[in-house]
């Protein structure tokens, strides 16, 4: 590895002010080589898989933080790469060959965002059941969940089972 | 890239379990602990009390237990419904459009954000927070209840906790001089 | 949407391995399932099926306004509430650009740590029914007690503490406090020292532990192992010294460390975290400052009775203006060491009162990946002490 | 008239009194009653609690047992479908009344035994081995996985614990040169006490008797978190209850003849003399073995509150490689001792 690499791959993200983390945007064909190169770069593991729904802009945002343990230097303790995917079929390659602890966590994104990952071991619902939530995922926005009001009435609430 | 800073690297202390145990020592062990377990066949340490009968009172100065309203201070303003997180707190119509609270303790978590941001001190905590409900309807306190102090079991010996170097925790009754 | 039905898979099982259910209603399973695969009473393969007290809590929280998801997010490991709860108040602050005041911080920490030791007793409790040691888990749960009892009294509740805001703390420490702590550390000290005979250097527990469920260095970073389970596997990862929040930066202490990586060092690792947080606390509360327990621009809002509550009662009222909190557009993470290891928040904002996007990562959710990988080539009976060495919480995984 | 006297007879005639009344079936279960209830006092003292105390809190909690048995009685007794109901329910059942067994063989005073036999060691040392043949059994007709695993458990255990049980026995009966439980007593009562002759032997048989009656550190067989309930995870109700009974019934046997080999026996009832055939014969030494075996299984039972459980594989290594050769060992005492007290004997 040399330090020109490093810079390259640090050069594409810039620092966000608010909680220091380095924001790489990407896209899925590059994906799997930033994460290649970040692993390179000491970034051992991930510690988040997750996404955001848009559903305005029909998009999901992939959002993969990944981060190093016994820090020894200055960098960024922790790095965001954000993977814009198309909500109609969100597929985006698995980052389980380079970071074998993204498993779960992927596995829990196909679960509540039904993104698929291609190439991923065993990708099963992790959470939730099939039968209950067969092609509904819970975490996207159409997904609405009940609340009620503050008015009382009588016998409490609509929710009340 | 190895360049270790002293701050943070000198935080942590490198240490390991120890070689396994020797048959001596092995034997030693087991008599210590089954010394230890006479001891404390003898002399016992006990946390737990017989809970119905005996009841412990919290020392908390802010104890967070069920909450009374007190109806001459409310001025209806909602705002303890709306911070509740668990909608166990409602707003009911009274006459002359007043708004007074409700609560039902079947969703209550003891949160007492609703105590809190009360801008008329309106609500407190009482130190009361095991009762006992025969149905679930009857967990909710409409105003007639609401505004009481919930009523505490009759028969009952209260005993307040003491923190104790020697035995941890231990129970005093209520109005002893040891308290 | 074209996604493959993996939901049901059927695999064809050697035929001379015997498929193990145990759980959801197992005793040495706690709300979960695994599917293990033995040969002889060798395991060979571990499915850990998790989710069986799964909430959806990301999504319950986009639906409240952010100061409710407090007693939500507490609800994950409600032994450890603090620590749970704490990441999330790092990161809104971070969005709404505040930081707490002095005093604040430290009593944050103090309860953090009393936090961290009752929630490391209760998992040496767990470890000790489930190497048979009915008198260990007792004493555990009996001594962690005590914590309870101390918490209780700073936040009014004996484990739901919701004890932060935005900013500040609820509840300022209660006069006596720093007596009642003394008493309860000189406890437990005395009690570790019991501890030592009757447990961790019991023979017969020794042997249960010693060597089992080796996680090797390389290993725990390739898994992205976290907490004590990483730090027990010569792993030098603390967020109270990597990212340092709240009073830690300004505290003595030092994180122990364990090459060995077996299920006895994972014990003591965390046997000495308790020493040191019991270090911490007593130096908190030394150097606690005076003053405010919540930001001034909170304080600002202030009326007479509220200022009035806060000096007589200790008590930090709730500003309504907090209901409605509108953190600017944008995204903002923040780690925190909790008992278990590291909770991760990445919180989005869109200038609503609510949160667009909250995730958790929850350190048992992360640690969930070494039941796969740890468990193979040990004996059955080496399950449950394995499982109760990881100090594994099922529904701090499911969230 | 003549049933109820002819029932009465038959109780009153010695091998079915002895054997169902003092110290068989009832007896021993009301000795149960109260060693399962000290252990969990014991238990409760030792781990900051009361235990149980909320029957009858003012014999602190002594009925507790009562309560639990009646409350066993009461349940409905679940049987799997596909669990083979003969075995199933014979088995049990078998094994608490063969557990009880080598009671027949056991005399609580010179004067005082159900069948007077001369090899009376050797057949009570030979019925104590037949119910872990039941217990695995148990497991077997369960038709469950962990029922399954825990009798293979035990199946490797009993090879241990049995080879160990059986050799201290036998040197301890070739110091005494005699198969007669009254004999071996009373060479004990002129000599001195076998935990003193042999404590080799002695030992190797406490550790074989823990093993063989699940007592901690070797409640491998229904070891919880991992096998449930071994091989009685599918009882329940009354069956359950006398599953939980078996190790209790084997443990106070098992302690009975140790108490007869090395504890002296009936020993310094011979001290006592009022007069009376039935206090001097019956009586005083009856109390005397029972608080003994009592005592004993007491101090086994408190094991449970400082060990945790140990491996199966650790347990058979300690069986075979330590206690095993233990036993062997105290063979060659026993040897030392006979030719030292050969003469006398």
């Amino acid at each position: 590895m040399t330090a020109s690499k490093a810079s390259e791959v640090l050069s594409r993200g810039t620092i966000r002010g608010k909680d220091g983390a380095l924001v790489i945007n990407t896209t899925v064909e590059e994906l799997v080589n930033v994460a290649r190169e970040l692993k390179e770069l000491g970034y051992t593991h991930v510690v988040s898989i997750t996404a955001i729904d848009y559903p305005q802009e029909n998009k999901i945002v992939l959002v993969v933080h990944a981060s190093l343990y016994e820090a020894s230097d200055d960098r960024p303790k922790v790095v965001e790469i954000r993977t814009e995917l198309n909500r109609e079929s969100p597929v985006a390659p698995t980052l389980t060959g380079v970071w074998p602890s993204a498993e779960f966590q992927e596995r829990e994104a196909y679960d509540h965002f039904g993104i698929v990952f291609d190439g991923h071991p065993d990708l099963r619902r992790v959470l939730l059941l099939e039968e209950d939530f067969k092609g509904v995922y819970p975490l996207r926005k159409d997904f609405v969940v009940p609340e009620e009001g503050i008015e009382y009435k009588e016998g409490w609430g609509e929710l009340r089972g | 890239m190895n360049q270790v800073t002293a701050s943070s690297q000198n935080r942590y202390a490198v240490k390991s379990v120890g070689a396994r145990l020797s048959l001596v020592e092995k034997a030693v062990w087991h008599a210590r602990a089954l010394a230890l377990g006479f001891k404390r066949l003898v002399f016992p340490i006990r946390h737990t009390h017989r809970y119905p009968y005996v009841r412990a009172i919290p020392s908390a100065r802010n104890y967070r237990g069920m909450i009374v309203l007190l109806d001459e201070k409310c001025n209806g303003c909602s705002l303890c419904a709306r911070v509740c997180p668990a909608a166990a707190l409602k707003m009911i119509t009274v006459e002359q459009g007043e708004k007074r609270p409700v609560i039902n303790y079947e969703r209550c978590v003891f949160c007492g954000y609703c105590v809190d941001i009360c801008p008329t001190e309106a609500l407190y905590h009482t130190n009361v927070h095991d009762l006992v409900f025969m149905n679930r309807d009857s967990m909710i306190f409409m105003l007639d209840r609401f505004t009481k102090e919930p009523e505490e079991p009759e028969h009952v010996k209260k005993v307040r906790v003491v923190l104790d170097e020697e035995r941890g925790l231990r129970y005093v009754p209520v109005g002893s001089d040891s308290e | 949407m074209t996604i493959p039905a993996q939901a049901i898979t059927t695999r064809r099982i050697a035929k001379d391995v015997l498929e193990l259910h145990v759980g959801p209603q197992h005793p040495g399973s706690g709300h979960m399932r695994f599917v293990i695969r033995l040969d002889g009473d060798i395991m060979v393969e571990v499915d850990p099926d998790i989710g069986f007290v799964h909430r959806t809590m990301e999504k319950l929280a986009e639906n409240r306004e952010w100061l409710k998801a407090q007693p939500l997010f507490e609800r994950m490991a409600i032994l450890d509430a603090a620590n749970v709860t704490i990441g999330y108040f790092l990161a809104l602050e971070k969005l709404l650009d505040i930081e707490p005041p002095p005093r604040a911080k430290y009593i944050r920490t103090i309860l953090c740590e009393i936090s961290r030791i009752a929630s490391h007793l209760y998992g040496f409790g767990i470890l000790g029914i489930f190497l048979g040691h009915s008198t260990a888990y007792m004493w555990f749960f009996g001594d962690r007690e005590v914590f309870i009892e101390l918490a209780e009294r700073l936040t009014g509740q004996r484990l739901t503490y919701s004890f932060f805001l935005p900013g500040g703390v609820r509840r300022d420490i209660p006069t006596g406090f720093k007596d009642d702590f003394e008493k309860a550390a000189r406890y437990i000290e005395k009690r570790l020292k019991e501890y030592e005979a009757i447990f961790m250097n019991n023979p017969v527990i020794r042997v249960r532990v010693e060597g089992v469920g080796v996680l090797t260095k390389d290993m725990a970073v390739r898994l992205g192992v976290v907490g004590p389970n990483a730090r027990a596997s010569g792993v030098k990862h603390d967020i109270r010294v990597e990212e340092p929040y709240d009073a830690y930066p300004e505290l003595d202490f030092e994180v122990p460390v364990y090459k060995e990586g077996d299920a006895l060092a994972r014990f003591l690792q965390r046997v000495d975290e308790i020493r040191e947080s019991l270090k911490i606390i007593r130096q908190a509360l030394k150097a606690m400052p005076n003053g405010p327990i919540i930001h001034e621009r909170y304080l600002r809002m202030y009326t007479k009775v509220m200022k009035e509550v806060l000096e007589t009662q200790g008590r930090a009222k709730i500003p309504a203006a907090m209901i409605n909190l509108r953190p600017p557009a944008g995204e903002a993470y923040a780690r925190a060491e909790a008992a278990r290891g590291e909770y991760f928040y990445y919180l989005v904002s869109n200038g609503g009162t609510k949160p667009y996007r909250a995730r958790v990562v929850s350190p048992s959710f992360r640690n969930v990946l070494l039941f796969k990988y740890l468990m193979p080539g040990y004996r059955l009976a080496d399950f449950p002490a394995i499982y109760g060495s990881l100090d594994y919480f099922p529904p701090e995984a499911d969230r | 008239m003549g049933v109820i006297a002819t029932l009465i007879d038959l109780l009153m005639w010695p091998p079915v009194f002895y054997l169902v009344i003092f110290p068989g079936f009832i007896f021993t279960f009301v000795l149960l009653i109260i060693l399962i209830w000290a252990e969990r006092k014991v238990a409760g003292r030792i781990q900051m609690r009361y235990g149980p105390l909320e029957i009858s809190p003012r014999l602190a909690g002594a009925l507790q047992l009562v309560a639990d048995l009646l409350r066993y009685l009461t349940q409905e007794i679940i049987i799997p479908r596909r669990a083979d109901r003969f075995p199933y329910f014979i088995a049990p059942i078998a094994a608490f009344v063969l557990g009880m067994l080598p009671i027949v063989a056991i005399p609580f005073s010179p004067h005082y035994y159900p069948i007077p036999m001369n090899d009376s060691i050797l057949i009570a040392a030979a019925l104590t081995t037949i119910p872990p043949l039941l217990t695995i059994l148990a497991g077997w007709a369960s038709n469950n996985k962990f029922s399954v695993i825990g009798g293979a458990r035990e199946s490797y255990l009993t090879a241990a614990y049995e080879a160990v049980i059986l050799i201290s026995i036998a040197s301890i009966v070739l110091a005494y040169s005699t198969l007669d439980f009254t004999k071996a007593v009373m060479l004990q009562e002129q000599i001195t006490w076998g935990i003193l002759l042999n404590p080799i032997a002695a030992l190797a048989m406490l550790v074989g008797i823990m093993m063989a009656t699940s007592r901690f550190p070797f409640e491998i067989v229904e070891a919880e978190p991992e096998v449930v309930m071994g091989p009685y995870t599918e009882y329940s109700g009354i069956m359950y209850g006398l599953c939980m009974g078996i190790s209790y019934v084997r443990m106070f046997v098992y302690n009975l003849i140790f108490t007869l080999l090395f504890l002296g026996g009936w020993h310094p009832a011979g001290l006592i003399s009022t007069g009376s055939f039935v206090v001097d014969s019956i009586l005083v030494p009856g109390a005397i073995v029972a608080t003994k075996a009592i005592v004993l299984s007491l101090v086994m039972v408190f094991a449970r509150s400082v060990y945790g459980r140990y491996r199966i594989d650790q347990a058979l290594a300690a069986g075979w490689g330590f206690w095993f050769v233990i036993a062997l060992l105290s063979l060659v005492v026993s040897i030392g001792v006979k030719a030292i007290i050969g003469w006398r004997a």
